[in-house]
């Protein structure tokens, strides 16, 4: 079809080599609390681990906030970043600067789940909106919910869910061997899709966890594969640097020809999938995004993304401007008076955002999460030579409680290295019966 | 006898340092005591590890897991199974004192190089547990919600309150130990950095004494981790990883690892530099790096090194003497 | 299923090359001059990265490997004549010095690299995919073998056939003393932490193309070499290469049976060997 | 060490050294010749004599006056480079290596050059059987004696053209004391030149052609020594003897 | 001057010590009366000072016992031994050595299990020891450095402290090696003057090469040749014993 994927600048140096951003005010003195002004904080990892990701979410914020001129409602926006280094505590630390110095309105950002809930938790009592990101961990917006929270984005199990099941039930899969990193996150998404994977049909998802990023060398794990024992399909649980490793390992000794690979949300994303080896070519995965979305909103972000940053926008910068859209949004229709936080949360849940990206969003009243568009996708060659993810199905309106109703998923205890079961037989019925609501478009229709 | 003299320009200096620091919520900013906050519950960590290296030659690598034991136990206890104040808190410095105890009794057969690496491996083993342990310790995302109590209608919630209890319990500990340090309990300890053998020839229970050190560093450790969940209201594996055992190895040297005073100035400067280069440019990492190799080749003995160098320098010295002639310049 | 004891086993070995000559590196620096380097991880890092831009250039990965140490062992040499050197003999300074100069590494490598995993493309004809005895193998992982062979055995040569060895503990017990027996000791030091700085140089492109290179990996290199030389023993080269056989096996084992407690497992040995003899298994007693 | 320099002309000369401890000044203005001969430095504890043999060595650069070794300026060197110039160093208290046998304190500093007569470890066991058969263990094991012998012969072994003594015979037996003064006397038959610092009084009287006192780091008095030694009002003096 | 049933300060009975392959002390035995002034001679290596670190403690012997005042002393440890009152000083100097000479004698003037852990008042108050200090320094000629750090005393007056360690300790037993090595010869005057006004109940052994102020001082002498015992007896026996002249006064002592 359409090359999808414009030519790549894979080249990591390039990246920098962009026009630097107009730092926006970080160095801003903390006296400069004007009347006129609007500051929104956001945390992120910009260095560490994960500092990918905060980039990414760095750019697409900012790219929402250079379109909008840095103006809503009438008011001048500030965003001041900080760095959390994907430390926890410093999340804390570089929250409390936002709200003690900057003394801002609205919080914004954070990486990973973990960082989400201790912002989250910290943020409680403080009166002032949270809006997480890329943080995908569940119980932001389920058991530690609390009304500031508004998260435009995604739970780990949301988009895992509609691919278990649809590997149960499409593809008639029964066993799957699962090689996940032993933290809230995969436990998350490996959540969702055992639930997914069983009510659709499937017998067993067999699991072993390793402790992450530091688990350099997988080969001895992807030795003790059984191949033998009926396994449709392997299920990497990862992401960054260890996704990396794992599937670069899995081709060198041999593994892609013996079996399926397949991969949460975060393997194939782009760009750690630049280093990937081409042999992973049809491995799936879901996930809110897709890069040969050809929706008119999803082309001109991405002209307006590649223009900007001089790259391909990924799920993480996707997510960051639609965020960030919310919020400006929000702010225009409270006319710029943020004085009202909780009518301002409620703007924000009433922002129309059928116009997103990658696809209609609507915002849940009593959660304040996203009911979206889950995409499967399939790992596929570019005419460049490049590899991206390529839309197979789409399902719509996905909630993050899937298709169960939220009193009879908030029962169930959280997501972790030993629940759910691995045998579907062992799952509570309650799981298994819940009425299928998933509906599987053809990509693109 | 002239020991017990007063030096009054000290003691004025006391004073005002004093007063500034008690009203210092008065007409700073919030976050400005917050920093100051992170600057007491650090201050107690850097102490802790300055203590050992300066007095008795033990340069632990162990103390930010004795840190993070104290932040886990709050958190397990007062979160997690509520109980009220202030039992979680005499709980963690119970743990904390009682693993002291129990590592002290294996490390303290060694010495130098060889308790480094046998500190080092013991920090190691807690974070690795502390970070594959999901069922009690809750692995990488760690345990949340801690908050300080409301004790006799004062509420710790309001950061004012909680600066102040840190500050006098800070204060506290800082008498405490410098008494100690003066003591002829810290200057058998000085005998043991300097040789342990001799030590032993004349007298000295050479093992215990290096086990008791260790117990008090770890106590303040642990006062450090409590004030320091309290403050952040959450403890995970990051709190105990080597990178900051290392800031705060680095905050100690810094400051003068030789000096009383030396590891609170290192993490007042540290902290300081952390809050204010951050908010200026994303590369701070880079920028910190460099101002202390500049600090280091200045002063390898420290920021309080520089002053005393100053005192002890030829070239100041004479510089000092030009303006008072009367000492002898050294006819060169 | 003897197959994937076999491939356990080789796993374990890979394992053990990197480590070997991470370690190797370190325990010249850290064991032999009793420099507390820090930086070692910063250096592996930075060397990794360096090769990784050779590759992306020229995509010559031998002409990488060559960059990638030499140019390490380049920046050894200059941090150690300018700043190491000032503060010799003075331990907590060096060590603050190698704090200091790894966090600003790190940062650099963020500048200029990548934010994100990467790893070095290495070329077919160095990879081929060997089967011996029905055992598919990666070839790279054997040439990674060999080359670190090949470094034990000239830093054994190098180390107890010249006076190299003795001239740095000599040093080290009593630097003035050496010095006034006609050693030019500050060379000598020089030349041996350049030595290990190529050493994390090369393992840094070993590794990268074996593994990855990702921001904050340092930290974690460098817990595994403090793991190699603490067991091992400090200064020791056989006790290098003994404990990265060991410590190799155990990771590979660990991850095949206990994946969960995988980098728990490997600080037991170490806690064993510090029970049982804290100057590690080859270490002089101390 | 080469020949050559062995045949030079060996002569020592040091005028007016100012040394500095920090700010402490040590050496005052010390001055003295060594010839080829051996000349004796005494003084009571303190007064500067391993200041003294230190700054020749480079160890604590003077910061005033002369130090020349065949007409080699040497108070701006390096020690190394002052070691190489064909000067041996026994520094006082032995200051041996904990981390090196007695094997490799012999062979770090030895270079094989084929001659006839030069110090080689074989000679040094030779010289003193007691570390022979102590070879392997470290040399900080050895008593306190054999030390003393080990750091002798640690210097001997780079064939030197001038050796700086301090205080050699120092935890030495009588008889190995006995043995030490036969070595400088061969070294003296080899042309080799010995700057001593002693406290006994036996060793520098059967070895010392002259004789230097050091007082507070000033070289006050110098004399022939059988002149100095048998004259007991000086000895008394200058020695408190 | 010994009472019948007083016991021996020191009585060693068959020790002896071997490192890898070197037999260092062989089967050694003698007693040493309460306040003899007993010296220990021998030539280099003849293993004086590993018996001595067996008596301290450092070293544990592998045969043969040794008992302090009638106590079995073979097993305990160096810091026991030192608590009950033997002191030593060691051949090569072992010193505080970034601490001063004043602290250094504090600290050996105040060792004990107790005393170490006393943990509030400031060392610098307690009057009395640090006047036990004082005269301590006053008695080995070091008043002039009480503050100086012990780093930057020259070798000799290093010497001289490390006999002042010993003494500082109120010992009942003092062990001396090699005082009077790196002394200057009016330095070796003092200390044999300090030796010998030693009060009489303390027991003294001391190894010595040098051999005026040994014949000056010792009661009886005891040489070790090669780890054993060869001879023993008062200075003129040991001076005309020829084998003595030949392995270790050589040819000085005729
Ligand atoms: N590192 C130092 N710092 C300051 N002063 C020092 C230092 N070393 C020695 N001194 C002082 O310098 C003076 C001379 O010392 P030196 O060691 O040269 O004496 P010496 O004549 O060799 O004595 P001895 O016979 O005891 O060996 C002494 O007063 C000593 O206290
Ligand atoms: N730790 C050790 N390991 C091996 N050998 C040792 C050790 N300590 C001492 N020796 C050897 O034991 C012998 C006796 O040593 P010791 O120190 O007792 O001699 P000494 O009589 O004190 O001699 P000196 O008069 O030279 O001090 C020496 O030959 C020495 O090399
Ligand atoms: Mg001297
Ligand atoms: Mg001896």
């Amino acid at each position: 079809g359409v090359p999808a994927v414009a030519p790549a600048p894979a080249e990591p140096v390039a990246e920098q080599a962009a026009p630097a951003v107009a730092e926006p005010a970080p160095a801003e003195p903390a006296a400069v609390a004007e009347a006129g002004k609007i500051k929104i904080g956001m945390i992120s990892a910009f260095t560490g681990l994960f500092s990918g990701f905060g980039e990414m979410q760095k750019q697409g914020a900012v790219l929402a906030l250079e379109e909008a001129n840095y103006m809503a409602g009438g008011k001048q926006i500030v965003l001041i970043m900080e760095d959390d280094q994907l430390d926890n505590e410093q999340a804390i630390t570089k929250s409390k600067k936002l709200v003690e110095q900057d003394k801002i309105d609205i919080l914004t950002g954070m990486v990973s789940g973990d960082e989400g809930l201790a912002v989250a938790d910290y943020m409680k009592d403080k009166n002032i909106p949270v809006i997480p990101m890329y943080s995908a961990s569940e119980d932001i917006t389920m058991r530690e919910f609390h009304p500031m929270i508004v998260r435009t984005t995604w739970t780990g199990a949301q988009s895992m869910d509609v691919f278990g099941y649809w590997l149960a039930k499409e593809k008639g899969w029964k066993k799957i061997y699962q090689i996940g990193e032993d933290y809230s996150f995969p436990w998350n998404q490996s959540g969702g899709f055992m639930r997914g994977f069983c009510r659709g049909g499937g017998e067993e998802v067999f699991s072993v966890w390793s402790p992450p990023g530091s688990t350099s060398d997988f080969s001895s794990m992807i030795a003790s594969i059984p191949l033998d024992e009926g396994y449709d399909a392997v299920l990497y649980n990862g992401g960054g640097g260890d996704a990396v490793n794992f599937v670069k390992q899995f081709v060198e000794l041999g593994y892609d020809k013996k079996i399926t690979l397949i991969g949460q949300s975060n393997t194939f994303e782009k760009p750690d999938l630049d280093a990937l080896p081409v042999d992973i070519i049809g491995s799936y995965s879901p996930h809110h995004t897709a890069d040969d979305l050809n929706t008119p909103e999803w082309n001109a972000f991405k002209e307006a993304f590649n223009k900007r940053w001089g790259r391909n926008p990924s799920a993480a910068s996707e997510f960051a401007y639609s965020s960030m859209r919310v919020i400006l949004r929000a702010i225009d229709a409270v006319n710029g008076d943020v004085s009202d936080k909780a009518a301002l949360v409620d703007a924000m849940l009433k922002v129309d955002m059928t116009d997103d990206p990658r696809g209609p969003v609507s915002l849940d009243p009593t959660f304040h999460s996203a009911i979206e568009n889950v995409y499967i996708r399939e790992v596929a060659k570019a005419e460049d030579g490049t590899l991206y993810n390529k839309g197979i199905w789409t399902v719509k309106n996905v909630s993050q409680f899937g298709p169960y109703d939220p009193e009879t998923y908030l029962k169930q205890p959280i997501d972790g290295n030993t629940y759910p079961p691995q045998k579907c037989s062992d799952f509570p019925p309650v799981m298994l019966d819940a009425e299928n609501v998933y509906e599987f478009v053809e990509f693109g229709k | 006898m002239s020991r017990f003299r007063i030096n009054p320009v000290k003691v004025t200096f006391y004073v005002i340092a004093a007063i500034f620091l008690i009203l210092l919520p008065y007409y700073v900013s919030q976050y400005t005591v917050t920093t100051f906050i992170r600057i007491i519950y650090f201050g107690f960590l850097s102490l802790s590890m300055g203590f050992l290296i300066g007095q008795g030659g033990m340069i632990s690598l162990t103390q930010t897991a004795f840190f993070g034991l104290s932040g886990y136990i709050i958190g397990i206890f007062g979160v997690e199974r509520g109980l009220m104040f202030p039992w979680p808190d005499l709980m963690a410095i119970g743990a904390v004192a009682i693993m002291a105890f129990l590592f002290g009794m294996i490390a303290m057969g060694t010495h130098r190089i060889v308790f480094l690496m046998i500190t080092l491996a013991f920090g190691q083993v807690c974070w690795a547990f502390a970070a594959q342990n999901t069922t009690i310790l809750r692995g990488w995302s760690g345990i949340r919600g801690i908050r300080p109590f409301v004790i006799y209608g004062i509420n710790f919630n309001e950061y004012q309150n909680f600066y102040w209890a840190s500050l006098i319990l800070f204060a506290l500990g800082i008498f405490i130990l410098w008494r100690i340090s003066k003591s002829p309990f810290g200057l058998a300890l000085n005998g043991i950095r300097e040789n342990p053998r001799r030590m032993a020839a004349i007298g000295y229970p050479v093992y215990w004494i290096r086990v008791v050190a260790f117990l008090i560093a770890a106590v303040y450790a642990g006062l450090g981790g409590i004030l320091a969940a309290y403050n952040t209201g959450i403890i995970m594996p990051t709190t105990i990883q080597l990178s900051r055992t290392i800031w705060v190895l680095l905050t100690v040297i810094l400051g003068g690892a030789s000096f009383f005073f030396g590891p609170i100035v290192g993490t007042f400067v540290a902290v300081w530099l952390d809050v204010l280069i951050s908010g200026v440019t994303e590369r701070y990492n880079l920028v910190l790096g460099v101002v202390f190799l500049i600090i280091v080749l200045f002063s390898p003995t420290g920021i309080i090194g520089i002053f005393d160098q100053m005192r002890n320098d030829k070239k100041f010295n004479s510089i000092i003497n030009f303006f008072s002639p009367k000492k002898e310049k050294p006819n060169s | 299923m003897e197959l994937k004891y076999i491939i356990l086993i080789l796993n374990g070995l890979t394992q053990s090359a990197i480590l070997f000559v991470l370690g190797s590196g370190l325990t010249l620096a850290f064991g032999l001059m009793r420099v507390v380097n820090l930086s070692h991880g910063a250096f592996y890092m930075l060397g990794g990265y360096l090769g990784w831009s050779v590759v992306k250039a020229t995509g010559n990965w031998p002409l990488a490997l060559l960059v990638g140490g030499l140019s390490i062992a380049l920046l050894g040499f200059l941090f150690e004549k300018t700043m190491l050197g000032r503060v010799r003999g003075n331990d907590l300074p060096e060590t603050l010095l190698t704090v200091a100069l790894s966090m600003i590494i790190a940062d650099v490598c963020l500048v200029f690299w990548a934010r994100t995993a990467i790893t070095l493309n290495v070329p077919q004809y160095l990879n081929p995919t060997i089967t011996i005895l029905g055992v598919t193998y990666p070839g790279f992982r054997y040439l990674m073998m060999v080359i670190s062979i090949l470094i034990a055995v000239s830093l054994w040569f190098i180390l107890y056939k010249t006076n190299l060895g003795k001239a740095v503990r000599a040093g080290v017990d009593d630097r003035e003393t050496v010095s006034a027996l006609g050693i030019n000791i500050n060379k000598i030091y020089t030349s041996v932490f350049m030595l290990s700085g190529l050493l994390a140089g090369l393992a840094g492109v070993l590794g990268g193309s074996y593994l990855q290179l990702s921001p904050g990996g340092d930290t974690t290199i460098l817990t595994l070499s403090l793991v190699v030389i603490i067991v091992g023993g400090m200064g020791s080269l056989l006790g290098a290469v003994i404990s990265s056989l060991i410590l190799g096996q155990i990771m590979s084992f660990g991850l095949a049976f206990a994946p969960q407690y995988s980098y728990f497992l490997i600080f037991i040995p170490m806690a064993l060997v510090l029970a049982l003899r804290p100057q590690g298994l080859f270490g002089r007693q101390i | 060490m080469s020949e050559s320099i062995r045949n030079h002309q060996a002569s020592l000369e040091i005028s007016d050294l100012q040394t500095y401890y920090g700010n402490s000044h040590i050496l005052q203005g010390c001055s003295l010749k060594v010839g080829k001969e051996c000349v004796a430095v005494l003084g009571r504890n303190g007064m500067g004599k391993t200041t003294l043999m230190r700054s020749i060595m480079g160890l604590i650069p003077p910061e005033g006056g002369s130090i020349r070794w065949q007409n080699i300026e040497l108070s701006k060197k390096e020690p190394f480079e002052i070691a190489k110039l064909g000067i041996g160093y026994v520094p006082q208290g032995r200051r041996l290596f904990p981390s090196l046998s007695v094997d490799e304190h012999l062979s770090l500093t030895y270079r094989k050059t084929g001659q006839e007569g030069t110090w080689d470890p074989a000679r040094v066991y030779a010289l003193f059987p007691e570390l022979a058969n102590r070879r392997k263990i470290s040399g900080t094991r050895l008593s306190g004696g054999e030390q003393q012998m080990l750091a002798i012969g640690r210097a001997l072994v780079i064939n030197p053209s001038i050796i700086l003594l301090d205080e050699p015979s120092e935890g030495l037996s009588p008889i190995a004391v006995d043995l030490v003064i036969d070595t400088c006397r061969k070294l003296r038959k080899e042309n080799i030149s010995i700057l001593l610092v002693e406290q006994n009084i036996h060793v520098a009287e059967a070895l010392a052609d002259h004789v230097y006192i050091m007082l507070s780091g000033k070289t006050v008095f110098d004399s022939e020594a059988n002149k100095f030694l048998e004259n007991l009002e000086l000895r008394e003096k200058y020695l408190g003897l | 001057m010994k009472k019948p049933d007083q016991p021996h300060a020191l009585t060693i009975t068959a020790v002896s010590k071997n490192f890898s392959g070197v037999q260092a002390v062989r089967s050694v035995s003698f007693e040493v009366p309460v306040g003899e002034r007993r010296a220990l001679i021998g030539p280099n290596g003849a293993g004086k000072t590993t018996l001595f670190n067996t008596i301290a403690g450092e070293l544990v012997p592998n045969e043969g016992s040794i008992h302090f005042f009638g106590i079995d002393i073979t097993r305990k440890s160096v810091q026991k031994r030192a608590n009950l009152d033997l002191g030593r000083t060691y051949q090569i100097s072992q010193l505080f050595l970034d601490l001063t000479v004043e602290e250094n004698l504090y600290l050996a003037g105040s060792g004990g299990a107790t005393k170490a852990f006393r943990f509030f008042g400031p060392w610098k108050n307690n009057k009395a020891e640090l006047d036990w200090v004082q005269e301590v320094t006053n008695q080995v000629g070091l008043h002039k450095y009480i503050s100086s750090k012990v780093s930057e005393l020259s070798h000799g007056l290093q010497r001289q402290l490390e006999i002042g360690m010993a003494l500082a300790m109120h010992p009942r037993l003092i062990m001396l090696d090699e005082p009077a090595a790196g002394l200057s010869p009016s330095e070796r005057i003092i200390l044999t003057d300090l030796i010998k006004k030693l009060p009489r109940d303390v027991t003294l052994i001391l190894i010595e090469h040098d051999m005026e102020i040994v014949l000056d001082i010792a009661d009886r002498i005891t040489v070790m040749y090669h780890g054993s015992v060869i001879a023993e007896g008062t200075p003129g026996e040991i001076r005309s014993n020829v084998e003595v002249k030949k392995v270790y006064l050589g040819s000085s002592y005729v």
